[in-house]
């Protein structure tokens, strides 16, 4: 991958998180998940890149790794702080972590689960103002109603509870706690998932609209392909643990070059009864990360398949600048993308 | 960010809402259920429940009397007078005609010239007048001053019309004072056990469920045998070893440490399980995230996210401990006399020709049951009012 | 509209839900046609009543709900073929657990419920339940029943049959689950097969398999789908004609292309605006709809969506609910925007 | 599955062997021994004994020895089959224990029938008539059940039975079969007799299965299976019957690990003011006269009842949910 740039904000480079099967009486360890497996891939500042694939590719475990709400089994994060400095994520314990966490958040998927239900929005919303040395409730109490206004609510809601609040509402006040302390990478894990159709719209403009005033930097882990077409700069494909695929939204919805983009991308159904998708199927189904075939993992259900893919694992290159794939093939095939 | 830019920021796509509030709770009440805390909502689902009000008014009652026995005791509970063994029931009557002027029917006392024995009868033509606030035997209220203050008495103190609400035991004890006394320590020994537990539970179970690991696992397998012990014959054997020589009040701790031990099992299980779940939840996550420290994401946010239910459980178990220092009791093996609890007192009931003679003596039996009911009661009405998000 | 050649008419109806806190009108008035081998689509988001509508047609609404109007004409398969002279009957005037009701429940009108996984009992095998229901409507044997079974499983897509039939529910993948369940929904030859938001627990991929399939033994049946979703994608590939609802009401009703291509109510239009598609030009603001759905306890006075409407007209929609009306050939619209019909108190 | 059981089966003497350390240490924990009482109640009855036999006595049951090697002389005649000796009785614990463990396990199986026979069905009834007349008056009795400890449940029968038809319940045997040799018409005089103590004792874990079984049908009747059961035009008695109680009873199997062993030992009040004649008086006379090795050899027993009433739970369990049998835990 390409030396440390001036923009980097983040640098994942071989990481990978194994959760253990363990069986028995004295649960021994038998096997291993391979929910990340060897990933490596950077964020640029101020830029969106989108994490997509289907249920169980590790999108959310490497989100978690990344924010270091799990311990990643290997592999190096370089982050480049405000002051300049990069540090590896990967090595840092809880206390060293503490001074970085203000500098990452989460919005998280769930609008219900992720709000302390017996907290006041003023309470969810300054928790991380407080725990990070603004111990001033007076200037608490003003950023609060400031940050509420940011995000499309009414600062005299402060009072209430989260009980009281649509699961629309109830996003904004995450997005606010997680804006609360200036963050510069904001991972959104399915931010809009849960939401009804007609309230998705509000959150991703908000978001969008978040990141250009603050000048924001998103991980965007979602498993919608037209939501992450929409808001992201840059898109990297998991599948069963592993990148497949990392290009610009462009190039990557209009010239995929694994089988595996193209498939998914075929796969959408586009909400125009004129255009017919859905076609091509996609044969069989994801292999489990605890037992993955030889080869490229995705070598059963390729079309394109050929013996070199059945045994030898693809290496991750950049094929074109800025334009990463691991498949054996990317170069002599022509995959149809999206017509934009 | 700057804060002059917050301030000048306004979101032009979306207009701040001002659409109702899409909450679960009825349109008209929405403010005041908009800044409601969580133990507002419960106690409001809680009050719903008529039958659990009434139940915790019971137990307030009964706690009352664990306060101050003495004040509702109408004799020495330790005076013994053999003549006046078997004493029968007098109805309390509050009415005399129309007029409010409480009263009970005197007791006449008759040798059965057979058995030789003095066998007592009601005699509802004659009544003994009651009156509140009387004076009577000395004691001290919570060890604090010395009163000789009772709720009832007979209206004139010295005369020989004594009263007997529950009747008299073999002893010629009154049955309704010694009740009160049985009242303060089995509902303490309840009381205090499932403290305990709560206390042992909380800490062993917060430990195994928060940190995991081979600490979560020494955990898990000692309850694990804990549990798979024979919990009354082994209550038996530890409270049969305890000496003979102890006062009445090591005994009554011993006890209720020994209740305590064994209780806390479920309740540690229930606290791990807890936090097991509770460290998947997002918003402990986020708290993570935030830069919280352990022991603030513990406190703020998980232990009160299952305080209501671990109070529900612990009310539900107090009755468990009840039943079981009385069956210890009565068993001869927990509390010992001197020393009065429910238990001891229907030990006097074992002998089923003396319960023929004086049923009354089950009266204990009957506390025990009202107690044990209340206790449930309250505690199905809090758990069922304990989740109000309905998780 | 024509109700000569309708399979399944339903009229008006209405479904409450009659709880401690109050009555909560799920479905408030809803009426629609289906016909014989037709894809009916019915888009809305959380508390439309899609569901609930459904689970009327099938008389299997569970207490607290109730039907409290309407009425549900179904053209009943007679012994013999010839759709002609079956008789309709009105599936509102029986009785939810009668013979005649569990009659046509399974065998005419078929579910594709939304969670697989859920849907199977756990301690059964898929086969036994599958041969259940074949066995209730058919008369054949246990051995016919299970070789029908083993069909049924070919025909979805099943691999090695004979072993996934006695296997349960949690041994298959999430893909495999779902063809079982539709292999279950087909096994008595429905003429109506209901989908309730069948592709909404699964991946793309996974989705397109199974939306893939269902049009293939669609075609081959010519039994009609009633197709339930959000994804207004899927409704776009799957639907022939498609109904919008909003919070208990009918907004729309058209074909696919008037909807997607000439919407007239003003909600259909906003959602249709609001969603990002994988062809739009990316990183712009998305019109969207303010506000967000009330609950139903809270549901407004007049249109229910007038609240959050552009064109809401004061006085008029917030006072009085429209009426769904045929505008054009063959869409209808409840609007006022369009017609002044209200709904009569 | 299988390697499941032989790893419980395995584990079950390390098992037994820590219990039987802690019961040894509990029940020789109190102060004095057997002999101290014994010379006590001797001394108090006017007589007493001289030093040799005082010493003669504690050798005999090694009471002389320090505590670890009385456990090991103990431990060695349990392996063989023997129970040791009554300090009180001067007989051999195991013709003590014998007959009144078949009768322990009797009136706990017999209990633990009657509660699964009344609460199994009442729960299905309560359940699929909620609010209905009888789904109160359960819950009212269920009330009740549970907050009556059995003894006093056993006093309020006696006294009436006692008081109104001068009967006595007492007892499992008629007077003249309680020596009698094992026949047909003892057994047929137990069955008689031991519904009464079994009711007595199962009451409680009766109105607590009730209920427990009303709010799992309760639970599995909302599970999406039971709508697409329904979908399919099954009737709705056979469908509750065939899959939601199903499920409703899988979790309650897993409940008899306790609730057997519960039944063993709470049988123990039951059987004292109820004069039967099974382990539990036994216990408690041994504990009270510090007879150690029979109070042990009780307590080691009950140990085993226990750990085999969850063994047979966990069997059971796993033979009725595939989930558990094919997974195996």
């Amino acid at each position: 991958m390409t030396n440390a740039n001036d923009s980097h904000l983040l640098e994942v480079r071989n990481l990978k998180k194994y959760f253990p099967i363990r069986k028995g009486f004295f649960r021994k360890t038998v096997g291993n998940v391979r929910a990340v497996d060897d990933v490596s891939f950077f964020i640029n500042e101020g830029e969106t890149l989108g994490l997509v694939g289907e249920s169980g590719c590790g999108k959310t475990t490497a989100s978690r790794c990344i924010l270091r709400a799990l311990a990643p089994t290997s592999g190096e994060m370089i982050f480049w702080t405000k002051e300049g400095q990069a540090v590896d994520l990967a090595k840092l314990n809880r206390r060293g972590l503490r001074p970085l966490r203000p500098q990452m958040q989460m919005i998280f998927q769930d609008p219900y689960g992720s709000l302390n239900p017996r907290m006041t929005l003023f309470d969810i919303v300054g928790e991380p103002m407080y725990v990070n040395g603004m111990t001033n409730r007076k200037e608490r109490v003003e950023r609060v109603a400031e940050l509420l206004r940011l995000v499309g609510l009414r600062p005299e809601y402060m009072q209430r509870y989260p009980h009281a609040f649509s699961g629309g509402q109830r996003q904004r006040i995450g997005i606010a706690r997680a804006l609360s302390v200036n963050p510069r990478l904001v991972v959104a894990d399915e931010p809009v998932s849960a939401l009804d159709v007609s309230v998705q719209a509000q959150i991703l403009n908000l978001m969008l609209d978040l990141q250009k005033r603050l000048n924001l930097t998103y991980l965007f882990v979602a498993h919608n392909l037209s939501v992450v077409k929409h808001i992201c700069d840059r898109v990297a494909v998991m599948y069963v643990g592993k990148l497949v695929e990392m290009a610009p939204t462009n190039e990557l919805y209009r010239a995929p070059q694994h089988p595996y983009t193209a498939a998914l991308m075929a796969a959408v159904p586009v909400a125009d009864p004129r255009v017919k998708t859905g076609n091509v199927e996609l044969k069989g189904e994801v292999p489990s990360p605890a037992n993955p075939p030889p080869g490229c993992y995705f070598h059963p259900r390729c079309e394109y398949a050929v013996d070199v893919c059945r045994t030898q694992p693809p290496e991750f290159r950049e094929i074109t600048p800025g334009h990463f794939v691991s498949c054996h093939r990317a170069d002599e095939l022509k995959l149809p993308g999206v017509a934009l | 960010m700057t804060n002059d830019e917050m301030t000048s920021a306004k979101t032009k796509n979306d207009p701040v809402e001002e659409v109702p509030l899409g909450s679960v709770f009825a349109a008209k009440a929405e403010e005041r259920v908009s800044v409601a805390s969580n133990w507002k909502l419960v106690w409001w689902r809680f009050r719903k429940n008529k039958l659990a009000v009434i139940s915790a008014l019971v137990l307030i009652a009964f706690y009352i009397i664990v306060l101050v026995p003495d004040f509702f005791a109408t004799q020495d509970p330790e005076a013994t007078e053999a003549k006046l063994a078997f004493i029968p029931t007098q109805g309390l009557n509050l009415f005399d005609g129309t007029n409010f002027s409480p009263w009970v029917p005197a007791v006449v006392g008759k040798r059965n010239p057979v058995t030789l024995r003095m066998e007592f009868k009601i005699d509802e033509t004659k009544k003994v007048p009651i009156r509140f606030f009387t004076e009577g035997f000395k004691y001290k209220v919570l060890g604090l001053f010395e009163t000789n203050i009772h709720l009832i008495g007979p209206q004139d103190p010295k005369s020989a019309d004594w009263i007997y609400l529950f009747g008299t035991d073999r002893l010629g004890r009154d049955q309704w004072s010694r009740m009160m006394y049985g009242t303060r320590t089995s509902m303490t020994v309840g009381l205090v056990s499932v403290i305990l537990s709560v206390i042992f539970g909380v800490l062993l179970g917060g430990i195994s469920g928060y940190f995991g690991g081979w600490l979560d696992l020494i955990i898990q397998r000692l309850i694990e045998l804990l549990q798979s012990l024979p919990t009354i014959p082994i209550w038996l054997a530890m409270t049969a070893a305890l000496p003979q020589d102890w006062r009445p009040e090591q005994v009554f701790f011993a006890i209720t440490i020994i209740l305590a031990f064994i209780g806390w099992t479920t309740l540690g299980r229930e606290v791990r399980g807890r936090f097991l779940s509770l460290r998947e939840e997002d918003f402990v996550l986020a708290a993570d995230l935030a830069g919280c420290s352990r022991f603030r994401i513990i406190t703020r946010h998980m232990v009160p996210s299952f305080m209501s239910h671990i109070i529900a459980s612990s009310t539900l178990a107090i009755p468990v401990m009840i039943i079981s220092e009385t069956s210890l009791s009565f068993l001869g093996l927990g509390i010992r006399p001197p020393a009065i609890s429910w238990g001891v007192l229907l030990q006097e009931a074992q002998n089923i020709q003396t319960l023929a003679l004086a049923p009354w003596l089950l009266s204990p039996g009957i506390a025990v049951i009202i107690a044990v009911l209340a206790f449930n009661l309250v505690g199905d009405g809090l758990r069922d009012a304990a989740d109000p998000y309905g998780h | 509209m024509n109700n000569q050649t309708a399979l399944l008419s339903v009229r008006d109806l209405q479904v409450h839900f009659l709880m401690d806190e109050g009555v909560v009108k799920a479905v408030d008035g809803v009426t629609f046609d289906v016909h014989a081998g037709q894809i009916f689509g019915i888009v809305g988001e959380s508390g439309c009543g899609k569901s609930v509508t459904m689970k009327a047609v099938l008389r299997i609404v569970e207490p607290p709900g109730k039907i409290v109007g309407g009425e549900i004409l179904w053209r009943h398969r007679s012994k013999q073929d010839g759709s002609a002279g079956d008789p309709v009957v009105d599936l509102v005037k029986f009785d939810a657990n009668s013979k005649a009701m569990r009659d046509i429940r399974g065998a005419e009108i078929a579910l594709i419920p939304q969670e697989p996984m859920a849907s199977f009992s756990p301690v059964h095998t898929i086969g036994d339940q599958i041969i259940e229901a074949i066995l209730l409507h058919q008369d054949v044997s246990k051995r016919a029943a299970r070789q029908i079974a083993l069909q049924m499983f070919k025909d979805v897509g099943i691999p090695i049959p004979e072993q996934r039939l006695d296997e349960y529910s949690w041994q298959l993948s999430g893909g495999l689950r779902q063809r079982a369940i539709i292999a279950m929904a087909l096994s008595c030859n429905p003429r109506l097969l209901i989908a309730d938001e069948p592709t909404t627990a699964v991946d793309v991929t996974t989705q397109a398999q199974v939306l893939r399939l269902l049009r293939r033994l669609q075609a081959q049946r010519n039994a009609a789908i009633i197709f339930i979703t959000h994804d207004l994608g899927v409704i776009a590939q799957m639907a022939d004609y498609v109904m919008v609802m909003y919070l208990g009401l009918v907004m729309e009703q058209g074909t696919v292309n008037d909807i997607f291509h000439a919407p007239k109510h003003p909600y259909t239009q906003a959602l249709l605006r609001s969603i990002p598609t994988i062809t739009m030009t990316p990183r712009i603001s998305l019109p969207t709809i303010s506000g967000s759905i009330p609950h139903p306890f809270n549901k407004p006075r007049g249109c229910p969506f007038h609240p959050r409407c552009e064109k809401a007209i004061t006085g008029k929609c917030d006072a009085r609910t429209p009426a769904l009306q045929l505008i054009g050939e063959k869409q209808l619209v409840s609007c006022f925007l369009y017609h002044d019909a209200e709904v009569a108190a | 599955m299988l390697r499941f059981i032989v790893q419980r089966l395995l584990l079950l003497p390390f098992l037994l062997i820590l219990f039987s350390i802690i019961v040894f240490w509990l029940v020789q924990a109190p102060p004095g021994d057997f002999l101290t009482s014994y010379i006590a109640t001797l001394a108090s009855g006017g007589s007493s004994i001289n030093e040799a036999q005082v010493e003669a006595l504690k050798r005999q049951f090694g009471l002389d020895q320090p505590g670890y090697v009385q456990y090991l002389l103990w431990m060695e005649s349990i392996s063989k089959g023997d129970l040791g000796l009554s300090l009180e009785y001067q007989r051999p614990n195991t013709e003590l224990i014998g007959e009144r463990l078949v009768l322990t396990i009797a009136l706990a199986l017999f209990a633990f029938f009657i509660t699964w026979a009344v609460a199994i069905p009442a729960g299905i009834y309560s359940a699929t008539h909620q609010n209905s007349l009888l789904d109160y008056f359960f819950a009212v009795l269920n009330y009740i059940g549970v907050a009556t400890p059995n003894f006093m449940l056993a006093l309020i029968l006696m006294w009436i039975a006692f008081s109104n038809f001068g009967l006595s319940i007492t007892g499992l045997f008629s007077p003249e079969y309680i020596q009698a040799p094992w026949s047909g018409e003892r057994v047929v005089d137990l069955l008689k007799h031991i519904w009464l103590p079994a009711i007595v004792l199962g009451i409680a874990g009766t109105a607590r299965l009730t209920r427990v079984m009303r709010a799992n049908l309760l639970d599995e009747l909302n599970k999406p299976y039971v709508v697409s059961a329904r979908a399919k035009g099954l009737s709705e008695w056979k469908l509750v019957w065939k899959y939601p109680v199903r499920l409703a009873i899988n979790p309650l199997v897993s409940t008899i690990g306790w609730y057997l062993p519960q039944l063993f030992s709470g049988s123990l009040i039951v059987a004292t003011v109820m004069n039967l004649q099974n382990i539990g008086p036994l216990l408690l006379r041994a504990l009270t006269q510090q007879d150690m090795y029979l109070a042990g050899s009780i307590l080691l027993i009950y140990c085993f009842l226990t750990i085999v009433g969850t063994l047979i739970s966990d069997v059971l369990l796993a033979l009725v949910d595939p989930r558990i049998r094919m997974e195996g835990v």
